[in-house]
């Protein structure tokens, strides 16, 4: 399995939780990736935290409106039927429940569904900017990473040492080695990606997992 | 009415010691004219609240290089490595706010309410220090109202009522902080006559802008 | 994407026993056909959060003729006579609100805070059964958060997508009802494709509006 | 002195207290009647608690915009550099301290500077509607009314009877017998209309009032 593979597999897999008419924010790096492998007949819309509705696609080289950014700060466009709004309408959108789906970046995501993901050790963190907001106003939260660090270190532990994000929030985390629910008696393995062994996903999680009927079949 | 004034005269109503806020996300709806120009003259030991720290030398980039922050109130910092620096130097004062949080702590100043109760930062860090209240059996966290002395925004087009109309994404805070200051300088791109803007289409009433300066008129 | 419904579809939405969110004021951006239809249908015992009571037999009117309301959120009936009637009767359970906590309460609502502190109302009736509580040395009422079942809203120009324009003093509490109930129904004087608002101008974006009703084009 | 005359005199006066460049807004009633007094070289705007700033004159007949009406329900129009917004906005202007002056009726005003206004004995009140805010928010709260009710009953009073609009929250009373002053010590009596005594007013006053040098002079 190659990385690139796998993060496709993840913003695959992250998309099939997607319904038609959502409206979803999606963070840096994987989750944005997962517009791009929408199931057919699925139309979601896009949020924009710092401040519109109906992300298009990247512009054409010299076409880019330099007012026109996503919450990266990357050139984007807006769609027909689109929206742009101040930032209390944007985090309004997001605070007040109007958000369908939030698919994000962790650095560590527990047990509790509790999530780190804006400050390394002995590093300061470079701030929370709109995360904070995201996971605890969007209706659905979605952890979308790789299974363990760069240097093979599990992410999903059994209580988060990093400062929290949010406490309790995560729903659902995809990873390249599956699918995991937060439920309240702890983490359930839902899927497991193929070629991935019950095995596999234990040892390299430092939580503990109990498994769904579909995957010990 | 609102005074023209131009860029450098506009920058110094900055004063020492003040609290700023300045409108834009990572440079976009940023005054980028009056920070350039307010970085050169040296206003010091400055407060400033904005979303994040920009980028090195462009938009609040400016103020960071020129070593004229004291404070800031911001949600993110690290598109800015020199801020990193500062801050972990000890050298500027670092409050993080959940962008949400920050825009509604500004609100509440401009609009006159004494606080707000918010959920976001539950359970985490952002909890620290503040008052948590109970209502209607959850808990929420006791947001205070932030004002400054003066507000620096931008925005595509202005009159000479101060009236102004953002365009795009570069709308973002500056709408909420040109009713949270003592004093508000609104930087736009163009400038037309009373009456040529829709007062239907008006985003940010003259009545809140004191002193508009153009991009493409320094008279 | 908005459904379009029919005046009489759009009004049947509106059940016996919910809370009903209702622009305009003083009838100026009040969803007028909406209220006329559920006029019809006899949905009873609703609350009504609204500004005024508006005049006998129009706007909010509409409803009190007909017996539908069981209690209001008001800040003002002076105008309607009737609704004056009804309450001095014991008919209808009326809170009154002053204006502007109205509108932040709704707001509250929409964008998920907790509750406000305010001071409107301050040592007056308004304080009743009221948590006060203290902020920076100055003494707040906890106002909380209202929300609807259902909000019947009125603009100028919407979109397939649900995107709002409205016009004049029409505006007013529309924007923010649009936010603080589950089900969303706005009337349109005028419905236009989607791209033909610019999305700089749109004034409620459409994610916001379930059902879209127009005058002209009854379905 | 017929009512006409004194309707004119508390409007006329009043207007004197406003300055350039101010932002007010005008109650229905009297009050209204200020912006037609306006002293030369003062420009005031006028804010409409309904949703906008810039009233300009009543409409021809025939050309009325059925949306354009005052927070008195009556047709006006907007001045070129006007602008309209929703409620939030509105009323941010008015509790933000962004409104200069609020000019509004009066049942009774004490001693203290309480305000009534919004209901009567007997009878169920019609709702504050926006006074509320109005006199807790603006910078300068100043009350227009004739001195006593229709039937001559005094309504400056030493404890207001009536429910409160506002506590502590008026500035300046001016009415057609003079203008008064609410000080930390009490009424102060600033100046009186010309023909009126010292012991009219005091008569056709319950609340103990004290008297300005120049008023005594």
């Amino acid at each position: 399995m190659d990385k690139t593979t796998s993060r496709e597999y993840i913003a695959r897999r992250v998309a099939q939780e997607l319904h038609d008419g959502d409206l979803v924010n999606l963070g840096i790096g994987i989750p944005t990736m997962v517009a791009d492998f929408l199931p057919a007949g699925v139309n979601v819309t896009f949020h924009s935290e710092n401040g519109f509705v109906g992300i298009g696609p990247s512009p054409q080289a010299g076409a880019e409106d330099p007012e026109i950014i996503n919450a990266g700060g990357q050139f984007v466009t807006i769609l027909p039927g689109g929206a742009f709004f101040d930032s209390a309408v944007s985090f309004a959108i997001i605070r007040g429940g109007h958000l369908d789906v939030t698919v994000l970046g962790a650095l560590q995501v527990d047990t509790h569904g509790n999530l780190a993901n804006w400050t390394v050790p002995g590093r300061r963190g470079p701030g929370m900017g709109g995360a904070m907001d995201l996971v605890t106003g969007a209706r659905l939260v979605i952890v979308a990473m790789m299974h363990t660090t760069k240097d093979g270190r599990p992410k999903i532990v059994e209580d988060c040492t990093l400062l929290l994000t949010g406490a309790g929030v995560v729903d659902l985390i995809v990873t390249d080695l599956g699918v995991i629910k937060v439920a309240p008696e702890g983490l359930l393995v839902q899927e497991l990606r193929s070629g991935v062994t019950m095995e596999e996903i234990e040892e390299k999680t430092t939580a503990r997992l109990r498994f769904a009927g579909s995957v010990l079949r | 009415m609102s005074r023209l004034m131009n860029i450098a005269e506009a920058a110094q109503q900055v004063k020492p010691n003040s609290t700023v806020m300045i409108g834009g996300f990572l440079v976009v709806g940023a005054p980028q004219r009056l920070l350039k120009a307010i970085a050169m003259q040296k206003s010091d030991r400055l407060t400033v609240i904005a979303c994040a720290a920009d980028y090195p030398d462009q938009g609040i980039g400016n103020l960071v290089s020129a070593g004229l922050i004291e404070r800031a109130i911001l949600s993110h910092i690290g598109t800015n490595p020199d801020m990193e620096g500062l801050v972990t130097a000890g050298k500027i004062e670092l409050e993080l706010v959940p962008q949400g949080t920050l825009v509604e702590r500004i609100r509440a100043g401009g609009v006159g309410l004494g606080g707000v109760l918010i959920s976001t930062g539950l359970g985490t860090a952002v909890e620290e220090g503040k008052r948590i209240i109970e209502a209607n059996g959850r808990r929420y966290l006791l947001e205070e109202p932030l004002r400054a002395d003066v507000a620096l925004i931008k925005a595509a087009v202005g009159d000479h009522a101060g009236n102004l109309v953002y365009h795009g994404a570069a709308r973002n805070i500056n709408p909420l902080m040109a009713l949270a200051a003592d004093l508000v300088i609104a930087e736009v791109e163009e400038l037309v006559p009373i009456g040529e803007i829709d007062p239907n289409r008006v985003m940010t009433p003259g009545i809140f802008v004191d002193i508009i300066v153009c991009d493409s008129e320094e008279g």
